[in-house]
């Protein structure tokens, strides 16, 4: 069945070959001000890929337009080769892209096992035929939404609370689980907008290991974070957007001693 | 028990009953379209005027039995929800409740206008279809397929676009596609309940279905609790019931119920069992009553 | 927290079962204790909007039904009984209508009067043809009334009798040669009128130069007015109801032009006068009853007069005396039966022939039609309804 | 013709305007549907029609007391029925609306009967006539005094403390209280006003129109609605323009021969504008926010 | 500042926070926070996102009801004064995004800020802070909504000293805002301050916030983790550790 259909399992071998996703001189602008400005990125299959810069600088709208929310005024985007761009959010989806929000968008007052079934949804077919008559193939179909639901709940550690209803969570648990309803979907690539907001040190060290866990299933990660040493620690990869424009990429050492990247951090002192 | 059969067997209280069964099913449906996908719908009344309409017709000109008429009335009502859906649910909130307010207006008109329906003078003469027993079976089936549909995976796509359109997109649920689906399905409903209401009464005009009824229904739904199979369930009976019950307080009836819809609001903004779903109730009143069941059993 | 969530549902249960054991209260005690009431008393329903949007209709209709039902009474009863009123107020909510005609079926009347609107007696009927009871209205005019079945009566007179009749005053009279015609759309009573009427104006050589169509509850007829203003006319024939009517009229002063309207019972009812003020001067209105008080003899004179006393001198309209009739109608009937059974006296009823009553003569055709004679066409002088002259009916 | 066809919609939509304005302000603000409004434009009807008929005064004071009579009524209506609905879903408060309409409805019906009153003739029955178009007295009035009123409000919307903070409020909310204002004063001063216009409408109306009746505001209040819709709902000359712009459309339907389709004309124009420009002929673009 | 408090002149900060908690539906943004800040000085309350700093800010102000904890503004107790009356108090606030009210002309926008004062200094003000922003000058009666980034942030500050506060609140002034315009900003901040506003900052630019203010209060989900004089915080090094993650 494809609900609990694992992606091909792609790792280091992969990494002459095509990028996974890749952004061409992608811009964007809100009423007049430009958000991005030829942007653009390339991501491996199977790496941690992170995308850091000040606030306003605009990686969550990279996101948005990665996953289709946004439609970018130049630019393509392309996934396993296909262009993305401009596509529906649900056909990108299907095609194995999935995300999480910064301010977290869960459906509050559904509960956690609900939350992670609906992350399913695109792996699964059942109408409302099937919800009338529950054939078997209905039936065997809700026992597989189950279980990769309930698979993808233990891997962010939420198997014990899914009959609590997700408003209820706490929030750092709150961010576990639209983490577990992204992998419902048995993505290729998983878009994470700040998993580790308001977390405290002990959560945070908790998402590091979810974030290896999902590595090591073979999804490719792209991480944009605020959290330096939470980034740095565990990155394949690091781009550092300013004012809508790239201005530095590389390992993680190599962009935290870029003199560029430390002035768009710190800024420069008053004179 | 035998204060059921006297209900049965006192044709005021089977009327008022039957009524209340044929309402219940158009809520149900609009209980889908706003309860569970969260988009307004202002013009419920004129789907079961469609309804209405389409199964006395062919009743009266066809002669089909009043099964398969039911159930045209019912798809013609679908057919029609899916063709005001299309373009109209990309508007959001309060747009598309003005829109289907409009929409339900402009049908009225078109019933008035319209020769085959009996323009203002209605239709007449439908014959006595709807029974009682046809009317409960139907609320049954209703609310058992409403309860299939919501606690299935389309359900859940429907519950999520109303939790967060933007969140469902993302998780691959085309939210377009189930937005129109919801809302024809809460149409054929609505249909359904309008084909059961022409074939009670024996006798339909436009006026019957303005937006009046439609805001009626709506009552329903939101003072039973919106996302609520048991709140639709008792919010109707408890409104339709009301004019019937404050009789006594004979022409103030009308001041009480107006002040009462604003009170239940006021004091339970989310419906008298808003959030409250049929397995909640299953599941509690298992608890409640196991204890005394094995009790009663040692005895 | 559980707990109190569910403290709302659980006295809304209790309120739920409370009311509805008051109602069984009141049905048993219709019902069981009735069976022996009935023995004492004959019961009459009466159906009608006592609130809502015909209330005015209802509330006459019902004070017409009171009167005939103390008059009896008070002349020793029926077949030795009291008659006994039941009240059935459905606030002109035709949704109701169906369960408040139910209700006085199960309370046992021997008759219905009412409901003195077309649409709602249309409703109620199929339910007392299925439950043989007699159901008499008392104003419906419109068709497709009587033909729901043998246990359906009316005792208004026709606009089918009243129109043609008008009409032929209208051509040889008053020597009409072209009119206006104005239809109330989504009116029944006003749809089937208008028919009526086209027919009879053919008859009579009555050219219409121009149709309008209002809706009801409509207040601004600028447009009309202003499309009626191109063309010559010797008068206005308006179908509807006398709100619209008085504001059309107003329009029409407004927009200078002066001819008069002439109308069905619709326009009846002091509110024409009171909207219209001096611009329904000279309108004139066909009905089935008028109070002509230098004219009027025998009932009819005691009738205005009892009214007049009961309600600080305001005179009776249509609607009181047609309530009136429709008791003393069912209650002739009953007596010539000499049974309250419905089915038995259903019989005499339709055999009704030259009977009569405070609105005048009254026969029932072969299919239980009201064949009333005569009719009455008022004008409006002064500011009040007087008799402009009485046309027969042969 | 066409031309004294405009003008009998020109007045007809400066009715529909006034009563949007209030519809428009109350949305702009608190993005509630108030169909509750309806009900005050009745009740200003009624107390015009009580103060000319059996107090005898002239028609302004009428129209003041009528004002006096709903402004507080609407505050009263927001503060009861509203405001402690302002954080529950959207479809609280329109129940709660609803519920107020209904009881205000019986309220009046119990009081004043259910049949149509008329408005006794305070203004005699003059024609002027201006080349092919002709204007009654009362059709000036209603023109002029609309006219007057609405720029009376665009002055205290625009020029007034008041009026900033109610544009400030309308915008930003949460900012407004930041600034120091009063955000309940201000949604109550709107309803106010919105209810002193309504008044002000029903009494033009009832003289106009001469049928006073208790459920007189449940379709005009719809068609206002409309209006305010059509224009861009939460803006004062969107409502205007609105309330204009379905007038004129109504009468026209009516005089080239669409008289049975009236309702109809109100709802299919709302519609296909709505399709086509989502938030109204005037209203902001909303952005789809992530 | 001294005040008479029970017979005795004590010390009382101008504000004064003590076990401030703050929980949105079950969540907890604030777990028991506490600072202090004296009259006349800038203090900074910095952290990643989703620390609690707006959460912060907006409990001063009163958009948000706090669950535990005092918050003391020159010695009176405010938990529960509504908005409205905290601007009257003498607090206001930049608040994050600017937020200007872009129907409004930029004069109408300075003029809500003086929304509360009944004085009529009004006009003296305006002409002040034309004087510190001339460009808010030049554009006085355009629509705020046609003002760049930068002139909007300008405004945002001007609108917020309308009411001639004692304590300006101000939530990430240099979000989304050239380098350039940043510095600007800053050195408008220092000025604010020098003729006598007090400023409690909230920023994510670490350096810009350390080199304004005299104190610093790290918060990190919820709860204050580090505070100090900026000049001991002051070395790169502790800030370039929590920011940039370098061991």
């Amino acid at each position: 069945m494809p609900v609990s259909g694992q992606p091909a399992k792609m790792t280091g071998e992969c990494r002459s070959m095509q990028p996974l996703l890749k952004l061409e001189q992608v811009s964007i602008n809100f009423g007049g001000l430009a958000a991005l400005e030829s942007v653009d990125i390339q991501v491996e299959r199977g790496k941690i890929f992170s995308l850091i810069g000040p606030n306003g600088a605009g990686k969550s709208t990279v996101f948005n337009i990665i996953s289709g929310i946004y439609r970018p005024a130049s630019g393509r985007v392309l996934f396993k080769n296909i262009d993305i761009t401009g596509r529906k959010p649900y056909l990108i989806t299907d095609l194995g892209i999935t995300r999480t929000f910064q301010n977290i968008r869960l459906f509050k007052n559904l509960t956690v096992l609900d939350n992670a079934r609906i992350g399913c949804h695109t792996r699964s077919r059942a109408g409302f035929i099937g919800a009338l008559g529950r054939f078997k193939k209905v039936r065997e179909e809700e026992g597989l939404i189950r279980g990769r639901a309930m698979e993808v709940l233990e891997v962010v550690g939420l198997t014990e609370k899914s009959n609590v209803l997700a408003k209820n969570l706490a929030y750092g648990d709150q961010r576990k689980l639209e983490i577990a309803r992204a992998l419902a979907s048995s993505p290729e690539l998983i878009l994470l907008d700040e998993p580790a907001a308001g977390m405290n040190v002990l959560e945070k060290q908790g998402l590091v290991d979810v974030i290896e866990k999902i590595r090591g299933m073979g999804i490719t990660v792209m991480l944009v974070e605020h959290d330096m040493k939470f980034v740095m620690s565990i990155s394949d990869y690091v781009a550092v957007l300013n004012y809508g424009m790239l201005i530095a990429g590389g390992s993680p050492d190599q962009v935290q001693n870029n003199p560029a990247v430390i002035e768009a951090y710190l800024g420069r002192e008053v004179g | 028990m035998e204060f059921l059969l006297d209900i049965i067997n006192n044709p005021y209280y089977e009327q008022v009953l039957t009524m209340m069964g044929i309402y219940l099913i158009a809520a149900l449906g609009l209980n889908l379209i706003t309860g569970y996908t969260g988009q307004f719908s202002f013009g419920h009344a004129a789907f079961m005027s469609i309804g209405a309409y389409s199964s006395a017709l062919m009743t009266l000109k066809m002669h089909t039995p009043f099964l398969v008429n039911l159930l045209a009335g019912g798809l013609i009502a679908a057919f029609c929800g899916i063709l005001l859906a299309f373009p109209s649910m990309r508007l959001t909130g309060d747009y598309l409740g003005i829109t289907t307010l409009g929409f339900g207006e402009i049908v009225r008109v078109l019933f008035i206008n319209m020769e085959i329906t009996g323009g203002a003078i209605g239709l007449a003469g439908i014959p006595k279809e709807t029974d009682f027993v046809t009317v409960f079976v139907l609320v049954i089936l209703s609310v058992w397929g409403l309860y299939r549909i919501v606690n299935s995976r389309f359900g859940r796509a429907l519950a999520a676009i109303r939790e967060d359109e933007i969140a469902a997109e993302t998780m691959g649920v085309n939210a377009l596609m189930y937005k129109v689906e919801s809302f024809s399905i809460g149409c054929f409903l609505a249909g359904i309940s309008g084909g059961l209401y022409a074939h009670s009464l024996q006798y339909i005009n436009p006026s019957d279905f303005g937006f009046a009824k439609s805001f009626e229904l709506l009552n329903f739904v939101v003072i039973g609790g919106l996302g609520s199979i048991p709140g639709t369930v008792l919010g109707t009976a408890v409104l339709s019931l009301a004019p019937e019950f404050l009789r006594f307080v004979k022409e103030y009836r009308m001041l009480i119920y107006g002040a009462l819809m604003v009170a239940m609001m006021v004091f339970r903004p989310n419906g008298i069992l808003g959030g409250v779903n049929l397995g909640d109730l299953f599941r509690r009143l298992k608890r409640r009553t196991k204890p005394p069941a094995a009790a009663s059993g040692g005895a | 927290m559980k707990f109190k969530k569910s403290i709302p549902m659980i006295i809304l249960t209790v309120l739920i079962s409370a009311a509805m054991v008051l109602a069984g209260c009141g049905g048993q005690k219709d019902g069981g204790k009735d069976a022996a009431k009935t023995a004492e008393t004959i019961k009459i329903g009466f159906l009608g909007g006592k609130t809502g949007n015909h209330a005015h209709y209802g509330i006459e209709t019902l004070k017409g039904i009171q009167m005939a039902v103390e008059d009896i009474n008070k002349a020793g009863g029926l077949l030795g009984k009291k008659v006994e009123i039941v009240e059935g107020d459905h606030g002109s909510n035709s949704s109701e209508a169906a369960a408040v005609t139910q209700k006085l079926i199960t309370q046992k009347v021997a008759a219905v009067i009412g409901d003195p609107t077309t649409g709602i007696t249309k409703l109620a009927a199929p339910i007392c043809q299925s439950n043989k009871v007699v159901l008499m209205s008392a104003g419906a005019v419109g068709s497709g009334v009587v033909e729901i079945g043998n246990f359906i009566f009316r005792d208004t007179l026709l606009d089918a009798v009243a129109a043609p009749a008008v009409t032929r005053y209208l051509a040889e009279d008053l020597k009409w040669k072209k009119v206006a015609l104005v239809t109330t759309t989504g009116l029944a009573y006003s749809e089937s009128l208008t028919k009526i009427f086209k027919d009879a104006l053919a008859k009579y050589n009555i050219e219409i130069v121009t149709e309008a169509s209002i809706m009801e509850k409509d207040t601004n007829f600028s447009a009309q007015v202003t499309n009626l203003s191109k063309k010559q006319f010797d008068g206005v024939v308006f179908t509807g109801y006398y709100t619209e009517g008085a504001l059309f009229m107003k329009e029409m002063r407004k927009q200078g032009l002066k001819q008069v309207m002439v109308g069905g019972d619709g326009l009846l009812g002091n509110e024409l006068m009171g909207l219209g003020e001096k611009a329904v001067e000279g309108s004139m209105v066909y009905t089935g009853f008028a109070v002509d008080l230098n004219n009027a003899t025998g009932i009819t004179k005691e009738f205005i007069e009892k009214y007049k006393a009961k309600n600080n001198g305001a005179l009776p309209d249509m609607f009181a005396a047609q309530g009136y009739d429709a008791v003393m109608l069912v209650a002739d009937a009953i007596k010539a039966a000499n049974s309250a059974d419905p089915s038995v006296f259903r019989e005499k009823l339709a055999q009704t022939k030259d009977w009569k009553g405070v609105t005048g003569t009254i026969s029932m055709d072969a299919n239980r039609e009201p064949v009333k004679s005569p009719v009455y066409l008022l004008e409006v002088k002064d500011g009040k309804f007087a008799v402009k002259t009485v046309i027969p009916i042969k | 013709m066409y031309l004294q066809q405009l003008v009998n919609g020109l007045t007809l939509g400066s009715t529909y305007a006034l009563i949007a304005l209030g519809y428009t302000m109350v949305y702009g603000i608190i993005q509630l549907i108030n169909f509750a409004h309806g009900e005050v434009y009745m009740i200003g009807a009624f107390v015009g029609l009580i103060m000319v008929a059996v107090y005898k005064v002239n028609f302004f004071l009428a129209m003041l007391a009528a004002m006096a009579v709903c402004v507080p009524l609407a505050v009263l209506i927001e503060r009861v029925a509203y405001r402690p609905l302002r954080r529950s879903t959207r479809l609280a408060p329109l129940i709660s609306a609803i519920g107020v309409s209904i009881f205000l409805q019986t309220l009046v019906t119990l009081m004043e009967g259910p049949n149509p009153k008329g408005f006794p003739q305070v203004i005699e029955d003059t024609v002027y006539v201006f080349g092919p178009v002709q204007f009654s007295k009362v059709q000036v009035i209603i023109l002029v005094l609309a006219a007057l009123l609405m720029l009376l409000l665009q002055y205290t919307v625009k020029y007034t403390r008041m009026g900033k903070a109610m544009r400030a409020t309308s915008e930003d909310y949460e900012t407004a209280s930041l600034m120091g204002i009063n955000v309940n004063r201000v949604i109550s001063f709107t309803f106010a006003l919105g209810a002193a216009l309504a008044a002000a409408g029903g009494v033009l109306v009832g003289m106009y129109f001469n049928s006073i009746y208790p459920l007189m505001g449940v379709t005009v209040g719809l068609k206002s609605f409309c209006a305010a819709v059509l224009g861009g709902i939460g803006s004062i000359p969107g409502a205007v323009l609105g309330g204009m712009f379905l007038g004129v459309a109504e009468v026209f339907g009516v005089a080239v021969g669409f008289d049975t389709y009236r309702d109809a004309i109100a709802f299919g124009l709302l519609i296909l504008v709505l399709l086509f420009k989502p938030t109204g002929l005037l209203g902001m673009p909303i952005q789809r926010k992530v | 500042m001294k005040r008479i408090s029970a017979g005795r002149w004590v010390e009382i900060a101008l504000l004064e926070v003590d076990g401030l908690n703050v929980s949105y539906g079950g969540i907890k943004a604030l777990r028991g926070i506490s600072f202090k800040v004296e009259e006349g000085e800038i203090v900074a309350l910095i952290g990643a996102n989703g620390a609690g700093k707006s959460t912060t800010l907006r409990t001063l102000s009163g958009l948000v009801r706090a669950h535990g904890g005092t918050v003391k503004f020159n010695g009176v107790v405010m938990n529960k004064v509504p908005p409205f009356r905290v601007v009257e108090m003498g607090i206001s606030q930049v608040p994050e995004g600017r937020r200007v009210f872009t129907r409004l002309t930029v004069m109408e926008n300075l003029e809500m800020g003086a929304y509360t004062r009944k004085d009529g200094g009004v006009k003296e003000t305006v002409r002040e802070i034309f004087k510190r922003f001339p460009r808010l000058e030049e554009r006085k009666n355009q629509l705020a909504g046609t003002l760049s980034g930068g002139e909007q942030q300008m405004l945002a500050i001007g609108r917020a000293l309308m009411s001639r506060p004692r304590l300006l609140l101000m939530d990430e002034p240099s979000m989304g805002l050239a380098p350039m315009l940043v510095n600007e900003i800053f050195s408008i901040i220092k000025e604010i301050n020098r003729s006598g506003t007090t400023i409690l900052l909230v920023e994510q630019n670490a350096k810009m916030a350390l080199s304004v203010s005299r104190r610093l209060y790290v918060l990190e989900t919820g709860e204050i983790v580090a505070s100090g004089e900026a000049s001991d915080l002051a070395g790169d090094e502790l800030i370039r550790k929590a920011y940039l993650g370098m061991h």
